[in-house]
Order: structure tokens, then C-alpha cells, then sequence
């Protein structure tokens, strides 16, 4: 295919398969190929950056926003969410899951110092978790290198290493519901609006990078926040539960 | 799945290739030839074997990027970033482990072959053909390091489904899904392919081997 | 090339001095024997002359890098054919395939190994190997050619044909210097002989006059076979 | 940064050392025992090398992981599981890198030395101390490897910080972070470090090659 | 071990026989030497009856894996110093360290090499290593020495000598049984003769009678020198 553009996004939007499901089906109708590379959110910002992609998805409103005020692309159009799940060992030795609470659980689980392991690689989900650690009032950092143990890796590995050591973590809905190696874990806690996760497109900067493929990329991000992109997102569902929430007209 | 392993196969080879036209006979002239800072030189290059395959990424992703120096080339995400990549990490090794392999050899033809008048420039093709069975080990060890890497090519290649997805960057997708089953079966069909080109060069080196060392 | 000088050569490695104040003059004409007791710095002075080594002190000239063609005490074959040996310096030295072939082809003949030419050069016994490697640097037609020991392995027969290839070459001019523990040999190929003994020139006299009395008491005990390690 | 570069020091040469006893004792062996199956071994042993990191990790992993047969010491993610999963990885390196070298020696040495009645398990050390040169460049690769060794470490050890954190995990983290000049200095103390170690194994090689070769 | 005998034993290499239907009896007694010129399978003779090389046909008895110690034509010295090399073997034969060194020292006496005894052996002399070779293989006490050409590359004096150390090993009841191109040194040596050519044993002879006149022709054309390639 000679039409193609680069797409950097998240692991955790790789992982949870989403792209196999929509990508093509944005082929199909438009004829351009999308060269999908995952990466940490940081870093996928500055593969944009740099010009070596045409477009991103991801999930850090707040570096986003930095991204776009920089003027390396813009502007950002919001395009789903999806929630995190508080996820820990079957047995739940801190007693999380009577609660819907999220601070509390965070409380007792630090309470009881109970393992609970943290991406630590500065990604959106690696964010989200250290301002609900902020919200419920605790300081995990204290317990670092005891029972606070973060792995600096992405979703998966992170969920790999928590089934290991039967840990508690804090991830995303899709990549949890397409994670193979789940032993124990269960989601213990959920549906807390706290517990949000908004992803944003953001072309890059034709200005800035002349070699983009910026008309590509516009219809990109036309598609995607267009309903049949939004229908896409919507559609995809692993064992009858949908991964990501379109709402792309609510922004 | 034969698209995937066609691409591993073919960037390593590839990379192999051409690390082995830079680093063997440079090895060879490090085992011939006497200049200043030959030594540091060869510590260099021993230390190279220790690059990382991450930050060996990372300097070629800069050199390609397109705010980098080559960025105009539009080399970024390609199979030919993972090439260049691997054969920068895996020409050092070539280069190193043939240097030690060689020098045993010009221990045995230095004086003979500058009897003949051959300098070092003559001498190295002569190493590196009747070493050549010597010099096989060190190029499967160079195709092994070029297989089995996942770090620079995930870098340099982005892992892009279909376009420079090899095995071990698929392994590597697969073990972060937590599919270890599946990234382990992955894993036996990348071991099964490199197993059948060392067998392959093995048989190889037998055939030549039968007409006379 | 001729006549190569060395003046006042010293040489040492290890740490152990291996020839002392070494000079001698090879001039165009009959072979030149270099003998002396096993030690003595036969092969290193060899080497030296061929331009291998450099002394440590005093000095060789012409400064050629490398004068002439050596055969070497431990014959050192490539990893190929005897035929491929062959052709191996003709090549480096720039000859055409053709010449190469031919010029081979007559070696081999030459040293009784045309049978073998195919064979792997380093199965081929002691002796098969001494002559390949005599083959090989005759082939070269040097002006000097250096033989440290070149029959030493022979049968009696190869021994007096090689020789009778010896003196052949020396006649077409060559300068041969040449190391030999048989004493018998050295008189029959002889112009002229240096004695050597522990890394000292002790003698340089025409062969006639060195075997009928040689002027030094070590070289008369040498020949008689007592001047014992 | 000083606790992370230990713990990538110790795990390396404690890795390289485990791998050392047993890669290059195999290669020697394998270098000069005739038995049937031999044949087999070094061409898989050849193909060993091209292990891919994560493969051996994930092996390990399943080794080590509590429902795995070794569960009980609870070694997943600890420095000992890295240890292992990089021993794991180069011993079979060391040991068909050294089987390459030590075979030229053996060449050279199995007539006289079976001569002297020394069977193979006499004439395996032997070999290594005759051959001690040598596999100083073969036992550089194994700890370039090692050193530069990211994939398994990651899987078995899991980058905790401050625990099993190592210099090229580290060097992952920041470039998926996007820091990619904190990368590229991590990458360069790195690389010093092995440089340091490839000098002073330079220094001793010379301190003994002058006692006599 | 003694006696050593082959029985119709063929040899090949390479796709090459190299020897053919020999059949021989090594008894105790004076040295056997095997003459004959080069490329006959004198080495690879050896080799057989050592035990470092299986008869393609044929059969060698004892069947022993190795019989006795071996010195051979091309000396293989380990990379170590002088007296290392005489060591390893002693310790390879479970000897304790005393014994050793007391060993390694009267060796290293007897071939003049005392001096040298700290020297990488590798960097002796062609001589210097024949005589360090023969020394470890002496130091071993074998019921059976093989030499293939053990005075190739000493000078008159060293082969004197060294032709008294063999002589002396074989009157303390070691047989003796060594490959020479010196026709002189196996008139001096030899108390029984085996004639190889090509391959084949053309006689076994006592060596008085061997030497008065060969039974064969050939072996009379070799002792006339005249046997050439
Ligand atoms: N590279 C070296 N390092 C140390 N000693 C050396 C070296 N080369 C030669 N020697 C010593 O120098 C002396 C002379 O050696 P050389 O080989 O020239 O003797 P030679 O006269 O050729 O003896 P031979 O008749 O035994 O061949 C010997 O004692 C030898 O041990
Ligand atoms: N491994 C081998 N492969 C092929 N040919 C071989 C091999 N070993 C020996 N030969 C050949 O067999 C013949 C006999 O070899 P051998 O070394 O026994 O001769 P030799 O009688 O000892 O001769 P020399 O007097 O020259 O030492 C030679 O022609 C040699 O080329
Ligand atoms: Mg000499
Ligand atoms: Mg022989």
C-alpha cells in the first residue's frame, strides 16, 4: 500500500487489541494503511515530537495539552475513554473489595502493606494511579522497596508481575480484559468516577514537520471522531463487554 | 505468521551481512596489523560487545529520525532501520571474536606471509579464507545475537503489525499480553528456524570441508 | 640486491640476548653455509637477513623489508592444496594464471610431487612437506633464497636431489644461504662457510679452507663432534 | 544510580561467572570428546545462541513463578532470578564460542596429548589453561552480553526500583518514558563501566603473558 | 606390552591407502628402525603401533588404547615453560611433585637443556625442541619409546649424544623402535631393520644382515641412495 500514515500510541491501546478490530475497518474506507507504533505515552509524544509519526492516541490529558501548546501538533479532539480497575489476588488480604471507594481501598491496602506493584514509567495509567495515591491522602513512596514495588515497565509486564506476586495494581479495563496470565488476580474495585481514562487524537504539526502527511492524518482523526470510527470503538468487546467508550461529541 | 518470520529472517540475515563485510575483515587487520592505538582499538571494540541493544536503538532512532541528521530519508519504521541497526550492534562482535579467532592463526602464518612479501592489506583475505571454518562459529554467533535481538528493533522498527513486526518483537508483544503460551510457542518457532540455518551452515561447511582443508 | 651486509648486529628477545656484534657480507657466488651448534642463532640470523627481524642494534642493508625467499626450519603450509601452496606467492608476487600454472606445475615436478598436487598440503609427511616448501620459494626465482635446513627431514635420496636442485639454482645465479646439520652436505654445496656459535660469527672462510683447517678451536671441536650443548 | 549500577555489575559477573564454569568445561569437551550425539550438541549449542533474552526469560519466569516446579524458593524478582536467566543465556554462547576456539588448539594437541594417555576430562583443562588467551575474548562476549542484556532480566527480575533495577532496564524505562537524553547517559556511564572492566581484563591478560607463553 | 605385533593392518586417509598388509613383531631387544623414504608411512606406522591411530584392516595387539611414549616428527610443545612441559606428562602418570621435579630436572640434565628450564618452549630452538621433546617421553619411563626422526634437526655433536641416551634407554630393557633418514645413525642404532616403501613392509630384517645386503632390491637401491621419488 502506498497510502499509509504512522500512528504512535500506548501500549495499553495496542495490547488491548482495539486496533486490530478498528484499523481496518478505517482501510477499508478510506484506502490509507495505518502503521501503528506503541509506545509509552512519553515517549510517543516525542516520537511526535520529532515528526517521525503523522498522528497520536494517547492518554495524559495533561502532557497532552503541553504537546499542542507547544505547537508540535494539534489541535486535540477527545475520542473515548475507558476506566481503570483497582485489580488484586482472589484471596484480597487488605480487604479491598467490599468497598467502591477507591481512597479507602488505596488506605487499606497501604495499611496492610499489602504488595502492590506500580508501572512507575510516567504513563497516563502510571499518572492516574499517583494522583489517586495523592487524592486518598497516602504516600506509597514511603513503602518502595517493600510493599510498594514499581516495576517501570509497561501494562502488561506490570500485570505479569503482579500475578506473580499476587500484588495489587491499578490498570486499564482493556488491556485487563485481553491479559492472558491473570492467575489470581480479580478486578476488586471499579466504577468509581475517579477511576477515568480519557484518550485524545492529536495530528502533528504539518507546519512544524512539512514531510506529514497531514491531509492523511486529517482523515484520520475525522474518522475516528466521525460515527462510524465512534461505532468502531463501540463495537469492539471482549466477551461481551466493551473495552472503550466512545464520546467524542461529548468534548 | 510466515510474513513475521520472513522479516526476521530476512533483516538478520541481512544485518548479518553486512556487519560481516565490515567487522571480519577488520577484525583480520586488527590480528595483522601493527599501528598506534591498534590496542585501544581492540579494547573498543571488545567493550562494544557490551553496547546495549536499547541504546544502540536509540542513537540510530536519532540518526534517522526526522529531526535527526539522516531524517530526510524517511528511514524511521522501517525494515531497513532494524537492519542498520542490528548490523551496527552485531559488526563490533563479528569484528571482536574474529580478531581473537585470527590472531592464533597469524601467530602460525605471520613470518610466512611477510616472506612472501604479503602486507597487511594481502594478508587479511588469506586469513579469512583458511579461517573460514574457524571464522563460522563467530558468524552464527553474530546471526544469534541478530535473531534473538528485540531491543534496537523495537526502537528503530516500532514493532508496526505488518509492516516491521519481527518474532522476538511479536514475542515481546505477546508476553506483555500476558500470552505466555503463545509467546513461548513464538519463541520455539523463532528457535526452530535458527536452529535450521545453523544446520544449514553447518552442512555447509561440511561439503567444503570434504574438499580438502 | 647482493651484497646484503650486516654490521655489527645484535639480537635479543625475551630478554636473552640471541646474537652478538654479527658481521658478514654476502656477495654474489656460491652458496654460503651458515652452521654451528643447535642454539647457536642459525635461524635467527636467517631471519634477520631475510629482513623478518630487525637487530637491536647495528643494522642490515639493503633495507629492503624483505630480501629474497626463505624456506623455513618448520615448514609453514596454508590450509590448502599443495597446488594452491604453490600458486599462493606466485599470485602475490603478480604473476598471470598461466605463468602461475606453469611455474607450479614445473616445481612440483621438480621435488617428486606432481602425484600430490591435490592432496591438502598439511596431511603430506615430514619429508613431502620439506620439498613442497623448497618448491614453493624456488618458484619465486629469487635473487636470494634462505634454506634453514631444508633437507633435514629427506630421505638420502631426496637429499642428494634436492641438493643437485640447490646447486642448479645457485648456478643460475641465485645467492643461497643455507643452514645444514649434515656435515657432508655442507662440503658438497659450500663456497663459503660461517661458523656460528652461541650467537657469535666465529669464522667467515672459503669452505675449501674451513673443512681442511678451520682457523678457530671451537669450529675444529665442532667438526669433530665434540663441541657438546 | 551507584545501587543500580552494582546490582548490573553483580548480576553480570555473577552470571558470567556461573556460565564460565559450566559454558566453557562443555566447550572444551565438546572440542575434544567424540561421542554420538556430539554433532547435534554443538549445532545446538550454536543455535542456543540465538536464545532470544525474553524466550529464556519467560522459561525461567515459569521456572521460578510460584506455580512453577521451583516456586516455593520465591526467587521470581529477585536479583538470583536475573542471575539465572542470564546464566542461562550465555552459558550456551561461552560454550560454542569456546568450542570454536579450543578446537584449533585441540588440533594441534591431540596427538601428544593423547599420547601421554590424557583422556578427555584431562585434556579439557588443559585446553582452557593453554587456550587461556583466547577465551579472554570469548569470556569478553559473554560479559558484553550480559551487560548489555535487557529482555530477560526484565521478565524474571521485573525493573522493581531499587531492588532488581539494573542499568539497562533503567535505560528501557527512560526512552519509553520519552527522556531519551537521560537514556543516552545511562547508556554512557553504562558502556564506561564495561570499558572499564574490558581494560582491566586487557591488563591482566598482559601482566600474565609476560610471566611466559 | 612387548611384543607388539601387527597383523595384515591397512591404513588409509583421506581416500588414500597409506599402508598396506603389514604385518610385523616388535620383540624386546635392541632398537628396530624403520627406514625407508618419504611418503612410505613410516609416521603413520608409528601411529598404529602407539595407538594414536586404528587399523582400517587388520589388527595391532595388545589392544591397549596407547602402548608406551612417543616422540614425534614434528615436536608438539605445550604453551608453557621449558620445565612445564617435562612436568605435565609426569603429573599426567600420577607421579607426586617431588618425583616430578626429580624427573624433569635429570632430563632436562641429559639433553643439555638445564639452562633453558624457565624458556617458553615454544621459542626454542629447532633443536633445542627436538631435545625437550625427546626428554619428556624419556622422563616417562616407557616400556616402548617410538622417535620418528629424533636427530632430524640436531647438530653433530647433540646427535652423538643423543644416539648414546637412546642407546642407553634401550640397554635399561626399553624397546626402542625409531624412523631415521641417517643411514649411519641406523647402521649405529639399529639391532633389527623394518624396509617400508610405499606403503608396504618389504623386509624385516636383522640389521647386520640388513646392511651387509638387503634381501630386496629396493631396499638395496635405497641403501645405495638411489630410490628416488
Ligand atoms: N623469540 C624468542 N624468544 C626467546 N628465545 C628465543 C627466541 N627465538 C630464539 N630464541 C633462542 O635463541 C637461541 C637461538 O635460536 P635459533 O633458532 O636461531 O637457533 P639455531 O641456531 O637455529 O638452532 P637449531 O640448530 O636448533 O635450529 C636459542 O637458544 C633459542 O632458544
Ligand atoms: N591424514 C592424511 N591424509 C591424507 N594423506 C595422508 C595423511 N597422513 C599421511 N598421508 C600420506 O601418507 C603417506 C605416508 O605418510 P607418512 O607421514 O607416514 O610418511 P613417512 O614415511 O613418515 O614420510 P617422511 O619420511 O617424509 O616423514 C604420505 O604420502 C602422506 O602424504
Ligand atoms: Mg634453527
Ligand atoms: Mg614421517
Amino acid at each position: 500500500q502506498d497510502r499509509f500514515i504512522t500512528l504512535a500510541s500506548t501500549t495499553s491501546t495496542e495490547q488491548s487489541g482495539l486496533f486490530g478490530h478498528i484499523l481496518p475497518l478505517f482501510t477499508r474506507a478510506t484506502g490509507i494503511a495505518v502503521r501503528v507504533v506503541a509506545l509509552g505515552t512519553g515517549q510517543a509524544l516525542d516520537v511526535g515530537r520529532r515528526g517521525d509519526a503523522d498522528v497520536l492516541l494517547v492518554h495524559d490529558r495533561a502532557a497532552e495539552d503541553r504537546f499542542v501548546e507547544g505547537g508540535f501538533g494539534g489541535p486535540r479532539r477527545q475520542v473515548m475513554y475507558n476506566d481503570f480497575v483497582l485489580i488484586g489476588p482472589g484471596a484480597d488480604p487488605a480487604g479491598i473489595a467490599m468497598t467502591r471507594d477507591v481512597g479507602e481501598a488505596l488506605r487499606r491496602i497501604a495499611g496492610a502493606r499489602a504488595p502492590f506493584v506500580s508501572r512507575g514509567d510516567r504513563s497516563g495509567t502510571h499518572a492516574a494511579e499517583l494522583r489517586l495515591w495523592q487524592e486518598a491522602g497516602v504516600d506509597p513512596v514511603a513503602g518502595r522497596g517493600q510493599w510498594y514495588r514499581e516495576v517501570g515497565q509497561g501494562m502488561g509486564p506490570a500485570l505479569n508481575t503482579a500475578a506473580a506476586q499476587d500484588a495489587y495494581l491499578l490498570s486499564d479495563r482493556g488491556t485487563w480484559l485481553a491479559f492472558r496470565n491473570r492467575q489470581g488476580l480479580k478486578v476488586l474495585v471499579e466504577g468509581d468516577a475517579r477511576l477515568l481514562n480519557q484518550y485524545g487524537v492529536i495530528p502533528v504539526s504539518p507546519q512544524r514537520h512539512p514531510h506529514v502527511k497531514a491531509a492523511e492524518a486529517a482523515s484520520f482523526v475525522e474518522w475516528l471522531i466521525g460515527p462510524e470510527g465512534q461505532a468502531a470503538i463501540a463495537g469492539y468487546r471482549i466477551g461481551g463487554e466493551p473495552l472503550f467508550f466512545p464520546n467524542a461529541t461529548d468534548g | 505468521m510466515l510474513g513475521i518470520l520472513g522479516l526476521s529472517l530476512r533483516v538478520s540475515l541481512t544485518a548479518l551481512g553486512i556487519a560481516a563485510l565490515v567487522g571480519l575483515p577488520l577484525g583480520a587487520l586488527l590480528a595483522v596489523a601493527r599501528f598506534p592505538g591498534r590496542h585501544a582499538l581492540v579494547i573498543g571494540l571488545n567493550a562494544l560487545m557490551g553496547l546495549p541493544p536499547v541504546v544502540a536503538g536509540l542513537l540510530i532512532y536519532l540518526l534517522l529520525s526526522r529531526s535527526g541528521p539522516l531524517g530526510r530519508f524517511g528511514l524511521l519504521f522501517t525494515p531497513t532501520a532494524m537492519v542498520i541497526a542490528q548490523a551496527a550492534l552485531i559488526a563490533p562482535i563479528l569484528a571482536a571474536l574474529s580478531r581473537g579467532v585470527l590472531e592464533a592463526l597469524w601467530e602460525e602464518y605471520a613470518d610466512q606471509l611477510r616472506s612472501f612479501g604479503a602486507g597487511p592489506w594481502r594478508a587479511v583475505p588469506t586469513l579469512l579464507w583458511d579461517g573460514r571454518f574457524a571464522l563460522l562459529t563467530v558468524l552464527l554467533a553474530g546471526f544469534g545475537r541478530a535473531a534473538a535481538e528485540v531491543g534496537a528493533v523495537m526502537v528503530v522498527g516500532g514493532n508496526i503489525e505488518g509492516f516491521t513486526r519481527t518474532m522476538t518483537t511479536a514475542i515481546a508483544l505477546e508476553t506483555s499480553k500476558g500470552d505466555l503460551p503463545l509467546a513461548l510457542a513464538l519463541g520455539l518457532v523463532l528457535m526452530a528456524i535458527v536452529l535450521g540455518v545453523n544446520m544449514l551452515a553447518q552442512a555447509l561447511r561440511e561439503a567444503a570441508g570434504r574438499g580438502g582443508a | 640486491m647482493l651484497p646484503i651486509r650486516a654490521e655489527a648486529v645484535d639480537y635479543a628477545a625475551g630478554g636473552v640476548p640471541i646474537l652478538r656484534g654479527v658481521t658478514l657480507t654476502l656477495e654474489a657466488g656460491p652458496p654460503c653455509l651458515i652452521i654451528g651448534p643447535n642454539g647457536a642463532g642459525k635461524s635467527v640470523l636467517l631471519r634477520l637477513l631475510h629482513g623478518l627481524l630487525r637487530p637491536a642494534a647495528g643494522r642490515i642493508t639493503p633495507a629492503a623489508a624483505i630480501r629474497g625467499a626463505m624456506v623455513f626450519q618448520r615448514p609453514v603450509l596454508l590450509r590448502r592444496s599443495v597446488l594452491g601452496n604453490l600458486r599462493y606467492p606466485l599470485a602475490l608476487a603478480g604473476l598471470g594464471r598461466e605463468e602461475q600454472a606453469r611455474r607450479a606445475a614445473a616445481a612440483l615436478d621438480r621435488v617428486g610431487l606432481a602425484a600430490l598436487a591435490h592432496r591438502p598440503a598439511r596431511r603430506l609427511s615430514g619429508g613431502e612437506q620439506q620439498r613442497l616448501a623448497l618448491a614453493r620459494a624456488a618458484a619465486l626465482a629469487p635473487d636470494v633464497l634462505f634454506l634453514d635446513e631444508p633437507c633435514a627431514s629427506l630421505d638420502p635420496a631426496a637429499t642428494r636431489a634436492v641438493e643437485a636442485i640447490i646447486a642448479g639454482i645457485a648456478a643460475e645465479g641465485c645467492k643461497i644461504v643455507m643452514t645444514t646439520h649434515d656435515l657432508g652436505q655442507a662440503r658438497r654445496l659450500a663456497g663459503e662457510v660461517v661458523f656460528l656459535n652461541r650467537g657469535r660469527v666465529v669464522e667467515q672462510s672459503p669452505a675449501a679452507a674451513f673443512f681442511a683447517g678451520p682457523a678457530s678451536a671451537e669450529a675444529a671441536a665442532f667438526l669433530r663432534g665434540e663441541l657438546l650443548w
